[in-house]
């Protein structure tokens, strides 16, 4: 089955975006395609690659990234509301993309479910 | 079936007051992007998300802060015509839809309940 | 001390967390979504009518302009205030606790 | 269809919202902080299982055991799920729509 | 009177359950910095901050998030010995503080409020 | 009189730090002292240069900043916050300062009055 994924809060502040992870983590895992996850919102600081957790906490931005490499995944990060947070490419982490908000209608329109986390 | 041919029943559903927080003005940028696709738009407001249509509303005057809410009135341009408020919220508040900046379907709770339930996406803040 | 309340009484329960605990006298500031308190006639209305009975409640009017809610009726007791007057309550009540 | 909720009750009206608005026999997903509306005992836990009657309402267990939860009573007729069973709801119940 | 001399009564005054937004986290490596400033320190748990101090939290092994909870017993080593939790908040969420991961004195409602209103700096989340 | 300000959360996204910039330039016309002004959880994105608002909107970084240099504000970002959220020298707006936490504590200390802007 073909999932969407909408993240609508930044890392740490709310658990929206792990939970996300998580879940996005289990539908791959069951064989599921992750056709995109979109960051709008506080969302769009998941991909600021300047995060520095600290030690012994989970690195949210690079679990991301790592998570998009390992299976090519379209992370994508809207403009209008990244530009408005300062979230551009100059911070931009590995694997992210900046991209309309036609990208989330999209996904709506093509994915069979499309899931929100949130505040 | 074609990609092009994909007409899915989409719900924008709006519970959250303006201003406080960015929700109801990123949802109505979110509406104004998807009225460029052809797909069933259904634009709702319940609970606090009824204060988003209140008349009168002057955020710039007052805060300085952005005045996005006479763009729903440009919803009827993009041929967005499917607007409803829950009754039983316009009621908890003292709203009528006369109080409202656009016009829109006053529609009861379960009539409410039943429309959510046909949606193939929702989109809620 | 002065009490604030920035969150919807429909949404949260930031109001009635701050009501249970102010002393009574105390004085209790709504603005931002809190304005919705403030006015007459919605379902919480009678709760802050009390609460005004025992504290000294006031409203940001800036955030009721901003909401569409400058020219209407508010609660009984319900004092409205500008920015100058936010700060001079501050000073003038000593502790501020924000209900968040 | 399949509800999700992620708020604290005691904080929120976001399941109370729910709850007025889901069409009887769909499913409830409680997860992050609303995940201590699953537990037995508490001044919601009427409510809930009330609401257990006419939905199926479920509960994420990993949240639970963040909370401390883990081995709690839960209210009768919720049932716990891992990741695995949150994806088959959304996968098996159709439209997912997130209370936020 | 000089600066060294100043002692003011703090308040933490955690009202957020844990995991689900990082106040109570963030509250918490405040609480650690203020012991290192001779002030009367208070932290309090009131409404879902009860949930902070519950036992048997596991947020490492279940979702790979922070456990930060342990930290509440280090507090008694940084000299912060003034911990409340309100009976109400506790009874509501079926909690007793034998439930708790450290020592509290539970106080009534009317005890917070008259403890709350004895401050002079309160810091809320 | 001395007044320090908190501000919980980031721009646009909560009205958190529009109040708290009103308020403080309310005190600042009232002839108030304003110590510091200290930016902690999501309140660190307020000191994010790149933040490129819409232009019928207001500039909620610029302002802060502008305010800062026109009254030699102390605008203090919490250093621990601002790591794990990727707000760093990097992206540091002018008049913004990366600080610790004591400097909060301090804030509360040394004003008559500490209020607090979140969510």
């Amino acid at each position: 089955m073909k999932f969407a994924i909408l993240v609508n809060e930044g890392p740490f502040n709310h658990q929206a975006s792990d939970s996300a992870y998580q879940f996005c983590k289990a539908a791959l895992d069951m064989g599921h395609e992750v056709v995109r996850v979109f960051f709008y919102y506080d969302g769009v600081h998941n991909a600021n690659r300047l995060s520095e957790p600290q030690s012994d906490d989970r690195n949210v931005v690079r679990r991301w990234s790592e998570l998009g490499v390992r299976h090519g995944l379209d992370l994508s990060v809207c403009v209008a509301a990244g530009l408005r947070r300062g979230i551009k490419d100059d911070v931009l982490a590995p694997g992210f993309r900046i991209t309309g908000l036609g990208q989330l209608i999209e996904a709506g329109i093509e994915a069979d479910r499309l899931v929100t986390f949130g505040d | 079936m074609s990609e092009e041919a994909t007409v899915k029943k989409f719900m924008y559903l709006n519970r959250k007051a303006p201003h406080g927080t960015i929700y109801a003005l990123e949802v109505l940028e979110m509406i104004l992007v998807a009225a460029m696709f052809d797909q069933d738009v259904h634009v709702c407001f319940a609970d606090d998300g009824v204060y988003e249509l209140k008349k009168g509303q002057d955020a710039k005057g007052a805060l300085e802060m952005k005045d996005f809410v006479t763009t729903y009135r440009a919803l009827d341009g993009y041929d967005i015509e499917k607007l409803y408020a829950e009754k039983e919220s316009l009621e908890e508040r003292g709203l009528t839809a006369a109080d409202l900046v656009v016009p829109v379907e006053v529609i009861d709770r379960a009539a409410m309940a039943a429309l959510i339930d046909s949606m193939d996406v929702v989109l809620s803040a | 001390m002065l009490h604030t309340v920035n969150k919807s009484p429909f949404e949260r329960n930031n109001l009635d967390a701050c009501l249970n605990r102010a002393a009574a006298g105390s004085a209790i500031l709504l603005y931002e979504d809190a304005v919705y308190a403030a006015v007459a006639g919605t379902a919480v209305a009678e709760r802050v009518r009390h609460a005004a009975e025992q504290h000294d409640v006031y409203v940001l009017a800036p955030d009721l302009q901003a909401r569409g809610m400058k020219d209407a009726a508010l609660v009984e007791g319900v004092k409205p205030v500008d920015y100058t007057g936010f700060v001079e309550l501050v000073a003038a009540r000593g502790t501020a606790t924000a209900w968040l």
